[in-house]
């Protein structure tokens, strides 16, 4: 335990102690079993070591020990906000090594699925972050729209959680035949639900007040700290990988890429951060509305390999998940299982900012902005 | 954006006394070998060299061959002004596995090379703050990612294997 | 010995007892704690004495500002890491003598004196009288404590704002 | 001046805002299940426990293989040549005795994927999600539906079967044979 | 009753004021604050469950109306921990300090023209005199914990109550100087008739100044509302206890019975807080519509009507709060302090003056 | 020593009531120590979201130890949170329970065979007194889990009492 | 016991200033000392009040027996401003010199 | 009363709650962590001004009251008395809130940024941007 802190030794000659205080393991507001060691003085931060790795499954090492199939289950559980989004990060990536082409019918549900997932994790993204500020009604209003959500994949593949739906090559099933209707109808109700949840929350003069101005990212800092997804947005940067490195069925669609304005506060703040969420939930429901209605025919088992023995090589692929980029570096060598599979978590690069910004913030506002990058520690630790 | 020849080109130009190497044969894109102490130069210059800015480092993976007796890095690049992407690998031999750090370059390498090291053990010089990441920090048993990696019966008294 | 009479042997034993911790106790955190209770039992005594509306005063002055602010001083001014906050004791022994002496004698002089005493008066509501003589008589005073206050304000914020 | 009114201006009637929501949603019917008592409606392909139709089961171990965990355990027994153990309900003949199916659910992560391979379809999922047990070892589910006894003969058939070829061959060919390989890989 | 026996004693207002007072107060004890606490609680749950589309607690008895009943129950065989760091005697003191400070206060609440535990004459001040005991049972509370975040929980807590005991102390002040009483007895009393004898809307009489009164007073209200919501640490106020940030706060170490306390103070000080605000600018225990009793002639009903109707409002104003929590996010300690100096105070302040010369008009 | 801790020989009908009542308090007020660690940890959210509402049970999280009965472990449990856990089991007061809920933290689950770094079921590090299959469980499931666990508070008994 | 009269009350005044009194001439810490001024001024307060409940009434009647009240009610006042200077003070000589100790305030000033 | 009620419920309690202390359970709780350091910090003093200027406005409030009750007998000179004693306490309001007591610690924020080319590269200074 000796290393466990680094910042015992205090300098005497310092006029204010510096206090070190343990947020987390068990932490309420810390998403998971993330440790933040923070250094205060008084109530300012003057250094936040998050400590990670409390979650870390070894899924790199299970990726060597499993054959290709058998890795869906185990992408699910990296990000388990967004499992549809790692898989389909996985499958694109295998598809590119082993060259090949899937039915369109697949890449659109695929698509639809990713964008559903989007808005359900976007969702628990904005119910946390309210609860965090403490406003714990919009959270469970959040999870009512995520619950609808959630049924949409139970009756596409029968799971709540981890689907293990995007198989390499095609999907494990086709589409619940009640599954258009009730998509569509879930996107009818889910607009009015997006604004009440803006007029409670989003535009609350509370809320404002606890994240405007706070927690500011330039771009560049941003861009040189890997972070991506929405937090990139967030500071006003367009960088969206559907838009500027398409994988999939993504330019067939039209949708904007909502970017960080500083409404109420500087660009890049926990606010806008938060209200590019937002904004992206109403563009996912226009992907999801356009896909259904650009549907194909098509088998989606076709184009699945019945043993997937990929030639030596290597392959990079990145995916926009709903936090950010995540990318898949897979190294064959020619047998049934990966050689080494590296996985670019959106939020494992995210997270290094969150010392920076912290830096001069007091307390309350760790909570913040951590909230803010959205961090899924499954996804962190692997 | 730039293809990968030219690429190798420009650094060629620019690096004239390094080992630089575009292996071609690859399936999906090409992989520039580089030399595992000159990386930090390689990749302030691509970085900041006009005709390349690649600003983004997305993602940095240790990788273990034994066979070759080698612990390789490889680095993922792209520019988020010209969009293209490049791929380089470094090496360096496992029993002294040691690669300059990118951190001054990008500061998002910087955890991606703590994790490389808690894992596999490449010791990146002049990293700010070279500690394990994901396991414990008293863990003695090795470098697990490696592929010889044998799990200890015991830790802190829990058992670990099944 | 009626009710009112043990009343006051109550306030005046935590009165006395807790003033005693106070200035004994090494734990300058209990001390100040204990002074709560003194205060407490003080603003009783007040009671008892008729004098309501300066109980009030009391509590809502020493126990609710005074003590915080105390509590606020010792917190900030004491090193605790994890030893006992103690403080000195300096010359005990003269000490114990020479307060000992002092109270002996003020004891006998005031046990010796006969007071002119009148018999307690039923005490009324005190503060509307206390109004009335602020406003005809102590105008002037009033404004003058405003002053001080205000003095006071300034002075003690500047002097805790000022970094050493 | 301003700015300070308009604060507090916009601070009352944003709040005033979040209070109008709440208080319709006071009324607004409520959207729990109260589970004990009404169950909910699970879609047809809902996956939870796993069911394993052991009449239908030929013992091929293409389910084990396919786990992700292997969490499946499977023994199998050849049968005697003479025996005849039934065919499946799609008319594939049994050739092997399963003596040990279980299928360990407190490692199981209900990813389906031992569903596909299978040639019979006697694997597959159920709608069942209510087995919360007080013991871990309740969770490993043994289908095999013969009885222990049944089991050990089974097996003492075989080695018995194999050990008269082994002395048939010994005396024919007089060398040793390689031991017979199980078809399972050993739990640790 | 009680009142006269300690007057007869003493032969003195004052003292069997508030002597009796304590005597009496034992009746609301178990007569109101902890049933009206447990049902605070219950309150709480279902209606932060149906703001929230949810049902709350169903499972013990009808609606689960005997649940808080389970919960002091069981918080009642819970183990009850003093951690070895703790400082042992401070550690038990404090929320016996707190809840007896938080209790005392209900001893000066009027809730009928007949029962009231004490006539202070200082009633209100009274009230805010014995919050100064929470402040130090709570300073108390996070001192002994030994905990960082009790005691940064703590050192808020009273940072906030202090704060925010100002614009109080000025808002009541301004209804002093209307008045003239701080009985708070009397200034329900002041308050017969019908609604708008209440001072919200400028108190009795019908001159002009009453009407001059009306913006003040509900500036003054709303004041005294937000402040008092700050002062028992309900959100958008309840930083001292952020879960998000602080853990629990101050009563992080606290387990069974001695949590219970500062459980049940903070409910019952819920309720006292409402019943401050009801009796200064809704009437106190005045009915707005006139007296069932004496339409019927019955005049013993009355003083239950009275009770009720105090009840009522009191309780709803403590929905008023709860509706707040679960709607509001909550304030950052810099910006709460902000509210009650740059804010509340500047303007109860300029209220107070503005009433002042509105009263000698 | 308190009443809790006494073993009775035989159950005289007071000792029998006043047990089935705080057997009664026990079980229907389950405070939950507001802790997560991995994708069941969702699921445990969604459970106290509208849709399946543990308030019902009287299950509400705290976020200190100290005051809570119940601790659902949710998740992965790994060799670098084992002794947080076990740590903050430690800190709750007695009577306490657990709830393990999922595979991962049943016997680890998917990660049993070659997660280094993942603990091999909770058990081995706290005693457990319901598992919650499933990966996750669905809300159902825990909530069933609750109910198991409620049974077995019911049935606890001061007669003879081993605990 | 004789019933309780101003004596009682003195005697309890007198106490109270003597344990002020020793606070301060023992203690080391200087918030300790203004914690021994606090209990003196209470002491005096405790008098005023005696005095004013028992004492001579004057000649203009009932009232006069409140100017004690007022007094003590100026000494709470003044109490008040004295403790926030005064702690004030000692914070600043702890923030430049770390010690709130008085005879090691002593020593470093030379 | 009060104080005899808790005390009670408090015993009540102990006679039926197990008290089964170990060790761990008798550590300061910190989100499972092992405590580090002592809480016993020097904290902010602005909690300190806090309760100074809250004492002082305390104490001037607790003044007004007894002029609140009869201001109104003594008219117009009885409100200029309390007023003058009310504009000094604006006063010292006003003073505060200029020199910045009024304002709790506020976040000092220096936004993140970076330093560029901070390991000397050897390459051409012209194709380095700034
Ligand atoms: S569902 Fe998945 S984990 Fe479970 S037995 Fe089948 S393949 Fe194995
Ligand atoms: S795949 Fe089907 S038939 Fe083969 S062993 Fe498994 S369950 Fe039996
Ligand atoms: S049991 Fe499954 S869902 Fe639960 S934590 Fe483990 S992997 Fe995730």
């Amino acid at each position: 335990m000796s290393q466990d802190s680094i910042l015992n030794t205090k300098s005497s000659n310092l006029k204010t102690e510096e206090m070190v205080l343990n947020m987390g393991p068990q932490h309420p507001s810390t998403h998971g079993v993330l440790r933040l060691e923070l250094a205060l003085e008084g109530e300012i931060i003057n250094k936040v070591t998050p400590h990670i790795g409390y979650l870390h499954r070894c899924f790199e090492k299970h990726c060597e020990a499993m054959t290709y199939p058998q890795i869906v289950p185990y992408t699910d559980r990296m990000d388990y906000l967004a499992p549809m989004g790692n898989e389909f990060g996985y499958a694109v990536a295998m598809e590119k090594l082993l060259g090949i082409q899937v039915p369109e019918r697949v890449e659109y549900i695929r698509v639809i699925m990713a964008e559903l997932q989007r808005i359900s994790s976007h969702l628990v993204a904005l119910g946390t972050y309210g609860a965090d500020i403490g406003a714990f009604t919009p959270f469970l209003f959040c999870f009512i729209d995520r619950e609808k959500i959630l049924n949409l994949f139970e009756i596409t593949c029968g799971a709540r959680l981890l689907y293990n739906y995007i198989w390499v090559g095609g999907l494990s099933h086709d589409l619940h035949p009640d599954f258009i209707r009730k998509t569509r109808e879930f996107i009818k109700e889910f607009r009015p639900n997006l604004k009440e949840i803006n007029d409670l929350l989003s535009h609350n003069r509370i809320f404002i007040d606890r994240t405007a101005n706070v927690g500011i990212l330039p771009i560049d800092t941003a861009i040189n700290y890997g972070v991506s997804g929405p937090n990139l947005r967030g500071s006003g940067f367009k960088w969206d990988l559907r838009k500027d490195d398409p994988y999939s069925v993504y330019h067939k669609f039209d949708f904007n890429i909502p970017v960080g304005e500083g409404t109420y506060g500087s660009v890049g703040d926990s606010w806008d951060r938060y209200y590019v969420r937002v904004l992206e939930m109403e563009e996912s429901c226009r992907i999801v509305e356009q896909a259904l209605d650009q549907l194909p025919e098509g088998d989606v088992q076709s184009a699945i390999p019945k043993r997937i023995k990929p030639a030596v090589g290597t392959v990079y692929a990145r995916v926009e998940n709903p936090r950010g980029d995540l990318g898949y570096f897979i190294i064959s060598d020619g047998s049934t299982s990966p050689y080494r599979v590296k996985v670019r978590a959106p939020s494992f690069v995210s997270m290094q900012i969150l010392n920076e910004l912290c830096k001069g913030y007091m307390v309350a506002d760790v909570v913040t902005i951590l909230g803010s990058i959205d961090i899924v520690l499954g996804e962190i630790d692997r | 954006m730039k293809k990968a020849e030219e690429i190798f080109q420009l650094l060629k130009d620019n690096f004239p006394a390094s080992s630089l190497e575009l292996k071609t044969d690859q399936p999906t894109e090409p992989i520039l070998l580089a030399s595992a102490l000159e990386i930090d130069k390689l990749c302030l210059f691509l970085r900041d060299s006009s005709e390349l800015l690649f600003d983004d480092l997305m993602n940095l993976s240790g990788v273990d061959e034994p066979k070759s007796g080698l612990l390789s890095v490889y680095y993922h690049l792209g520019s988020t002004k010209f969009k293209h992407k490049i791929t380089l690998k470094v090496s360096t031999d496992r029993n002294k596995p040691e690669v300059s750090s990118v951190t001054e370059v990008w500061k998002a390498s910087d955890w991606h090379e703590r994790e490389a090291y808690d894992l596999l053990g490449i010791i990146f010089l002049n990293h700010p703050d070279l500690r394990r990441i994901l396991m414990p920090y008293d863990w003695d048993a090795g470098y697990p990612l490696r592929k010889d990696y044998e799990n200890p019966e015991f830790y802190q008294g829990m058992k670990v294997p099944y | 010995m009626n009710v009112y009479d043990i009343v006051f042997y109550l306030f005046a034993a935590l009165t006395v007892i807790s003033a005693f911790f106070v200035v004994t106790n090494r734990n300058i955190v209990y001390s100040a704690f204990f002074l709560l209770f003194t205060f407490f039992g003080v603003a009783g005594i007040y009671v008892l004495l008729g004098a309501d509306f300066v109980a009030i005063v009391q509590l809502i002055v020493y126990v609710g500002g005074i003590l915080i602010l105390l509590l606020f001083g010792v917190m900030l001014t004491n090193k605790i890491t994890n030893v006992e906050i103690k403080t000195g004791t300096i010359n005990i022994y003269p000490a114990v003598i020479g307060v000992g002496l002092l109270t002996g004698s003020l004891l006998a002089a005031l046990i010796n004196t006969s007071w002119r005493s009148v018999p307690a008066s039923a005490p009324q509501a005190t503060t509307a009288a206390l109004g009335t003589i602020l406003l005809q008589e102590y105008a002037l005073v009033f404004e003058l404590l405003g002053i001080i206050l205000l003095i006071a304000l300034i002075g003690a914020a500047s002097i805790a704002r000022r970094e050493a | 001046m301003k700015e300070y009114f308009g604060n507090i201006f916009t601070a009352l009637s944003t709040i005033f805002i979040g209070m109008k929501i709440t208080f319709k949603h006071m009324f607004v019917p409520s959207v729990t299940i109260q589970y004990p008592e009404v169950k909910p409606q699970l879609p047809e392909r809902e996956r939870n426990r796993l069911y394993v139709n052991m009449d239908d089961c030929i013992g091929c171990d293409q389910c084990s293989r396919a786990c992700p965990v292997s969490c499946i355990d499977i023994e199998t027994t050849k049968a005697l040549p003479g025996e005849d153990i039934g065919k499946t309900s799609n008319g594939k003949k049994k050739a092997l005795w399963v003596t040990n199916f279980t299928i360990d659910f407190a490692k199981c992560c209900y990813c389906q994927l031992c569903v596909f391979p299978c040639p019979t379809e006697c694997i597959y999922m159920t709608d069942v999600y209510e087995f919360t047990e007080y013991k871990r070892e309740n969770l490993v589910y043994d289908f095999v539906t013969l009885t222990k006894e049944e089991r050990q003969e089974k097996r003492d058939n075989l080695a018995k079967f194999n050990a008269e070829k082994e002395a048939e061959k010994l005396k024919a060919a007089s060398e040793p044979k390689p031991e017979i390989k199980k078809d399972q890989p050993e739990e640790k | 009753m009680m009142y006269d026996f300690f007057v007869d004693l003493f032969g003195n207002t004052t003292i069997s004021g508030i002597i009796s007072g304590f005597v009496m107060s034992l009746i609301p004890l178990f007569l109101f604050i902890l049933p009206f606490a447990l049902f605070a609680v219950y309150l709480e749950r279902k209606v932060s469950a149906h703001m929230q589309d949810r049902l709350g607690p169903m499972r013990t008895g009808w609606h689960g109306w005997k649940q808080t009943i389970a919960d002091i129950l069981k918080l009642i065989q819970k183990e009850d921990i003093v951690a070895k760091d703790n400082d042992k005697l401070l550690f038990n003191i404090a929320p016996v300090l707190t809840f007896a400070g938080s209790y005392a206060a209900f001893a000066a609440i009027p809730f009928t023209s007949i029962f009231i535990g004490t006539e202070v004459d200082l009633g209100i001040f009274f009230i805010i005199a014995v919050t100064g005991l929470v402040v130090a049972g709570i300073l108390m509370a996070g001192w002994a914990s030994n905990n960082k975040y009790s005691l940064l929980g703590s050192m808020r807590s009273v940072a906030q109550i202090i704060s925010y005991e100002i614009p109080t102390i000025l808002v009541v002040l301004s209804l002093v100087m209307i008045s003239g009483t701080m009985n708070l007895h009397t200034l329900s009393e002041l308050q017969t008739g019908y609604v708008w004898n209440w001072y919200i809307f400028g108190g009795p009489g019908a001159e002009l100044s009453k009407f001059l009164l009306i913006p003040s007073m509900f500036i003054g209200f709303l004041i005294i509302y937000i402040s008092t919501l700050a002062e028992v640490n309900r959100t958008p106020f309840d930083i001292p206890e952020a879960e998000s940030e602080l853990v629990s706060g101050y009563h992080t170490e606290y387990s069974g019975m001695k949590f219970a306390m500062f459980f049940l103070a903070e409910y019952a000080n819920m309720f006292a807080v409402s019943a401050i605000v009801v009796a200064l600018f809704l009437g106190g225990y005045q009915s707005p519509i006139g007296y069932l009793g004496d339409l019927i002639g019955a005049k013993w009903m009355i003083p239950i009507e009275q009770f009720s109707w105090f009840t009522i409002k009191g309780v709803f104003f403590v929905f008023v709060q709860m509706w707040l929590r679960w709607t509001l996010p909550r304030l950052r300690v810099d910006q709460l302090m902000t509210t009650s100096w740059k804010y509340l105070i500047p303007i109860a302040f300029v209220n107070l003056i503005i009433i002042g010369l509105i009263t000698l008009l | 020593m308190g009443f809790l801790d006494k073993e009775f020989n035989d159950g005289n009908i007071v000792v029998a009531t006043a047990e089935d009542l705080l057997n009664w308090a026990r079980l229907s007020s389950l405070w939950q120590v507001s802790f997560g660690l991995a994708c069941c940890a969702i699921e445990m959210m969604a459970t106290s979201a509208s849709h399946y509402d543990f308030d019902r049970f009287g299950v509400i999280p705290r976020p200190s130890p100290r005051q809570a009965d119940i601790i659902i472990i949710s998740g992965t449990v790994t060799l670098k949170m084992a002794t947080r856990i076990k740590r903050l089991y430690e800190q709750m007061p007695e009577p306490k329970y657990i709830i393990s809920m999922g595979s991962c933290a049943n016997c680890g689950g998917p990660y049993w065979e070659h997660g280094y770094h993942v603990l091999k079921g909770v058990d081995r590090v706290i005693p457990v007194d319901v598992y919650v299959p499933g990966c996750p469980p669905r809300p159902e499931a825990l909530l069933e889990g609750l109910l198991k666990l409620q049974e077995k508070i019911r049935n606890e008994s001061m007669i003879k009492k081993t605990a | 016991m004789m019933e309780v009269g101003l004596n009682h009350f003195l005697v309890v005044s007198t106490l109270l200033f003597s344990m002020g009194i020793y606070a301060i001439v023992t203690r080391k810490n200087a918030i300790m000392v203004l914690m021994g001024v606090e209990l003196i001024l209470n002491s005096a307060n405790i008098n005023f009040i005696a005095f004013s409940q028992f004492g001579n009434r004057g000649i203009d009647g009932n009232l006069f027996g409140l100017h004690g009240h007022l007094i003590a009610l100026f000494v709470i006042v003044l109490a008040a401003a004295e403790a926030a200077i005064a702690l004030a003070i000692v914070l600043n000589i702890y923030k430049t010199l770390s010690t709130v100790n008085i005879d090691e305030i002593d020593n470093l000033k030379d | 009363m009060a104080i005899i009620f808790v005390v009670g419920i408090v015993y009540f309690a102990k006679l039926i709650r197990p008290a089964r202390p170990t060790k761990e359970k008798l550590t300061t709780y910190e989100c499972g962590e092992n405590p580090e350091g002592s809480p016993w910090i020097k904290f902010n003093i602005r909690f300190y001004v806090v309760a100074l200027i809250f004492l002082i406005f305390d104490v001037e409030v607790v003044l007004l009251i007894p002029w609140a009750l009869v201001y109104k007998d003594f008219g117009m000179t009885g409100f200029l008395i309390g007023g003058i004693f009310l504009v000094l306490l604006g006063l010292g309001m006003a003073y505060e809130w200029r020199k910045g007591d009024l304002e709790w610690e506020k976040p000092r924020v220096v936004p993140p940024s970076i330093k560029k080319d901070s390991i000397k590269p050897k390459v051409d200074k012209e194709l380095v941007e700034a």
